[in-house]
């Protein structure tokens, strides 16, 4: 049999698979070098990216949930400056696209950014998070209410001529409100989901675990949360979404292509083995030739429902 | 590196104190004293998160049943505190496990020639036996261990078979002196040479007080800090402590995992 | 020491201690007598009940997730006769208070269906169920809709004069806004969570597990989000919250209650551990001796942040 | 009832079919053939739910090291398939398990003087050992074992030793008859004396097969289902089946397990 094609388009990036990394899961991507071969990936998508450098919260920052964890990193990150002189050099020695995640306090500075980043050849593409639950200015308006993530998405599409990708959050009543608002506002492609809200408690202490109080929830708990989400978006828009939400194995990420996703990304499993993202990238075409689909687009939404 | 491991041997050596001994790779001997290493309990969602342990010895063994030759060995002195401990704890010989390490940066030894002071409390004593092995080769060690009783003060006569000199002092008083390990130290930080140098891991309140030390006589210490991990390479920014030039509007975080787990003690932020 | 002090009064009913069950996942009560003493226990939720038996779904209606179970039930019950018929004189035989989880396909089913069981002397209270995401009639809309939700609760207010608890579904941008409405119309507690809607799929056979597409996800995985729910709750509201959520131990249940919650229900741990919720009962009334706590009540709402 | 269990063997008995003996209060004896147990696999959350098995096996044994005589023990024969069976798999003897059993309704022997046709595919055997044990005592039994190959044939030695006549037919002709264990089974049906009784238990279109069969031939047929499983005590209504007077307008589910695993074919929808 000849190699099943597992490339993919999103938003007008090529991807050589399914297979992205989760934004905040993988660094910069040279943390993960020494545990796999970045080549495998079908794409990198770097930490969330501000103006300036950010602190981030407090510790503890982490806590492990049953079958999940709570993060609340507060978007600590090195700020556009020293993400280009630093970082960017790295993501140049490899030929896997590079996506960078971006987020602004603002309105204006979502479009500042949108436009420095523009300018960054080594840049395939911008997902824009609207969805980080754990900055109070900002996020949360821009994730949860449609008009709001409607005028940033518009503002972004205008300050740039990447590929532009939209971050839904989980934390709301309808996905597919939101979702319709970031594609009518310009996005060519969704990842979904984001990290649902949470908390755990030190009952001893009797206080939150978290120095913030609530983080966000990841891992193979909020699975069938985001293929829910993914399902229900991929009923109504027509641009690529990207599945997120404990993605562990090859056989979860060619769940959330059935659902209707093009791409996934692999966020907490990078933690629990920092090769995942690879193992699964290659667990797909081992699934797609063992089961004689000559292409993965053929799973695409492929759920029979 | 990455890799599969067979347990090789798991004792509990004191009550809840487990030592468990593990197949490694060759190239594990490359580790330095105070990197760590992150297990993965088992295959399952539960526990979900890779657990840090320090190293606490490496060695090579003869295998029985093969015509290999000497094989490396890691080992880890844990205790049990909670779900993945607990599980660790009831491992056999020839289950698995899988190894991320050796991770972060290690203690740095300094002049061959000063006194080499090393602080541990409780379950913090695991780097330093592998520490100590590593010194005693150049220069004299001591140690000085504390626990709240005498069940918590670990391998001490290992440490002695080394010919470290050991001080133990304990909460309660059921080993060595009573009271904090950081009294008995500070008698002997007083009469130690120029070119001493203080290396500790243990609870954060002891590694504050002996950095405070540190800084009252002049002598160069490092600590090994603990802080929970997701990632332990340095990619998700969940381990941060502050570094010495840390403030709400500049901050300065430091990855445990990556810049540490062992810092020079003035590179921290002690408030 | 003195026995330390376990009881809790919900909405004017009197628990001997705060651990209840959940609707749908203890039956009727009967079920589980040969597992537990049914008089260890706070309250017995009820199934579910609606005016006429109702079929539910087709099956599969379960599914094992990550941490969790999905499920798609649909409502399965034995409709108001039959209840009063068969399962109160079984309820007669214990002490412990029953609480009656109802719910309509229409506004005015909620109200008739309330003042039926008004006259149903074993009946210690009303949990109105808003939340259930199975059902496409009603369900969805009343529970995610503050004005739907307090029209229903107004109404349900009206028709009965037994204890009136509502619970919330967590399927909303802000819980608070429900939680708001729902007191606003009457309601004397709330009990939240119900079920996150999820999905679980079968990569071999390209389809759904579940026969309803979509189901309910409970269990430990959802913990989290369930805590902070009745935080943010708890914060706002005056009445008393019953938290539910991935209940599976004492120490799950105090930490709901440092929260700020009254009382709790144990679901999904029911299924794991029939003898669960009176485990829980008895061990929280150990760590109240072990840490020197004479009523529990000095822990509701008594987390430190 | 809930029980706490100790795992006495594992053996895999043929590839991937694993018959594990555990230990069982004295209750356990009163067991019916075609009842099940719902197997906790460990106290973690992965698997989250308890698992069902039938109950293969029931007897007592000689204590090693203790004086308190005869102990009971349950058998259970399982096939991994999935994440629960797989780690049931690697348990060891004197591990733990927590069982809740036996749970619903079994087979019921009718005439003693009529044969009883057993019929089983795959795993399906499972339970039929337990009831072929129990009947062999007074009536005449034949068993109908039917696999894709060889190795999904299991026990066959066993039901044999009991004196029971069996009939084989797999797939591929491994063992017995090339073909449908039904076909075969046809055969004797034909020939069957007027008090004969179906017990069956496999997969659904096996059953429904024999289902059809015994109304052809009207033999009165049980046979036992399987669903997928939350509480096992009739509470979650998550594993119902269609009762013969449901339709969509007039439902009549019933759950497998409290009204089941084994129903009368004739109380049940086949369509
Ligand atoms: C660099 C480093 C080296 C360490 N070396 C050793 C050692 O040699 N021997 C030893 O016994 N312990 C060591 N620890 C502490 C050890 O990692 C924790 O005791 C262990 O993770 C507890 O896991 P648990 O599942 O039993 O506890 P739980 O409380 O159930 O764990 C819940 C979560 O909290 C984390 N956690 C709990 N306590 C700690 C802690 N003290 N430090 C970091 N994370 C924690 C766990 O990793 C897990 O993610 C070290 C920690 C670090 C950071
Ligand atoms: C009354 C009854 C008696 C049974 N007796 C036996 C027996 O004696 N020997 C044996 O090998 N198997 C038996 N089964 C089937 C057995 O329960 C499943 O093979 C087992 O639950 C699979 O678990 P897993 O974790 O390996 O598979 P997974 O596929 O990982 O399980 C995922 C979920 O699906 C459920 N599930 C998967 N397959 C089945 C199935 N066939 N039936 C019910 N639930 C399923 C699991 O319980 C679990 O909740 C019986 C089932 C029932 C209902
Ligand atoms: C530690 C951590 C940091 C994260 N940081 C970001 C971030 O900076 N920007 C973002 O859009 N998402 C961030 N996320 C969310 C992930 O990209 C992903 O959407 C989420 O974790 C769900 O996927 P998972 O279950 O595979 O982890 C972060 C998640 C974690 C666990
Ligand atoms: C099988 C099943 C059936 C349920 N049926 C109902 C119901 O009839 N009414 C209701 O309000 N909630 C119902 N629930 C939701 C539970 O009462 C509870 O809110 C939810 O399961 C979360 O708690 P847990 O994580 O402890 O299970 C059901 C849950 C399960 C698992
Ligand atoms: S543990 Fe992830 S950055 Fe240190
Ligand atoms: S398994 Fe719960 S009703 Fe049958």
């Amino acid at each position: 049999m000849t190699k099943p094609n597992l490339s993919v388009d999103i938003a007008g990036i090529k991807l050589r698979n399914p297979v992205m990394t989760a934004s905040g899961t993988f660094g910069y991507g040279a943390e993960f070098a020494p545990y796999l071969d970045l080549e495998l990936l079908g794409a990198i998508v770097t930490k969330g990216l501000s103006m300036k450098p950010k602190a981030g919260n407090p510790t503890p920052r982490i806590v492990e949930t049953p079958g999940g964890m709570l993060n609340a990193i507060g978007l600590q990150n090195v700020g556009i400056e020293a993400f280009i002189a630093e970082k960017v050099p790295f993501l140049r020695t490899v030929t896997t696209p590079v996506i960078v995640n971006l987020y602004g306090n603002t309105l204006e500075e979502y479009g500042e950014l949108a436009g420095r980043i523009d300018a960054i050849p080594e840049v395939a593409g911008i997902e824009v998070n609207i969805s980080c639950p754990n900055v109070k200015q900002g996020g949360i308006v821009f994730g949860t209410d449609p008009q709001a993530a409607f005028e940033v998405v518009s503002l972004v599409r205008r300050s740039t001529t990447k590929p532009l990708i939209v971050k839904l959050s989980p934390n709301v009543t309808d996905v597919v409100v939101m979702a319709k608002a970031c594609v009518d506002a310009g996005a060519e492609a969704l990842s979904l989901i984001n990290t649902l809200t949470g908390m755990a408690i030190d009952l001893q202490k009797r206080r939150p675990i978290l120095a913030n109080i609530t983080g966000g929830l990841s891992g193979p708990a909020i699975k069938p949360v985001a293929l829910r989400m993914v399902w229900q978006v991929a009923k109504v828009v027509k641009v690529p979404l990207i599945g997120i939400g404990g993605i562990m194995s090859a056989t979860d990420a060619l769940e959330f292509i059935l659902a209707g996703a093009t791409a996934v990304q692999v966020g907490t499993a990078n933690f629990l083995d920092p090769s995942s993202a690879g193992t699964i990238a290659t667990g797909i075409e081992t699934w797609l030739e063992e089961n004689g689909v000559a292409d993965i687009r053929e799973l695409i939404g492929a759920l029979k429902s | 590196m990455q890799f599969k491991s067979m347990v090789l041997s798991n004792v509990e050596v004191s009550p809840s104190y487990f030592r468990m001994r593990m197949t490694a790779p060759p190239a594990i001997s490359g580790s330095q004293p105070g990197q760590f290493v992150m297990v993965r309990v088992n295959p399952a969602i539960d526990p979900l998160l890779r657990r840090p342990f320090g190293v606490f010895d490496l060695g090579t063994f003869e295998t029985e049943f093969t015509d290999c030759g000497r094989q490396s060995y890691l080992e880890i002195l844990y205790k049990v505190v909670g779900k993945g401990t607990a599980m660790l704890s009831t491992l056999h010989q020839n289950d698995h496990l899988d190894i991320l390490g050796p991770l972060g940066k290690g203690f740095i030894p300094g002049d061959p020639a000063g006194e080499k002071l090393l602080v541990g409390g409780g379950v913090g004593l695991a780097p330093l036996y592998y520490l100590a092995k590593e010194l005693v080769r150049d220069s004299k060690v001591n140690l000085f261990a504390g626990g709240r009783n005498k069940e918590d003060v670990l391998c001490i006569t290992e440490f002695e078979r080394l010919g470290v000199e050991t001080y133990v002092a304990t909460d309660d008083g059921t080993l060595g002196a009573r009271g904090l390990v950081t009294d008995v130290f500070e008698e002997q930080l007083a009469k130690a040479g120029p070119k001493a140098t203080i290396l500790a891991c243990g609870p954060f309140p002891m590694l504050k007080a002996v950095a405070l030390l540190a800084e009252k006589y002049n002598v160069p210490c490092q600590v090994s800090l603990e802080a929970y991990m997701a990632c332990g390479v340095g990619a998700c920014l969940g381990c941060v402590v502050k570094g010495k030039n840390h403030s709400d509007s500049t901050p300065d975080y430091r990855c445990v995992c990556k810049d540490g787990p062992v810092f020079d003690s003035k590179d921290l932020l002690w408030s």
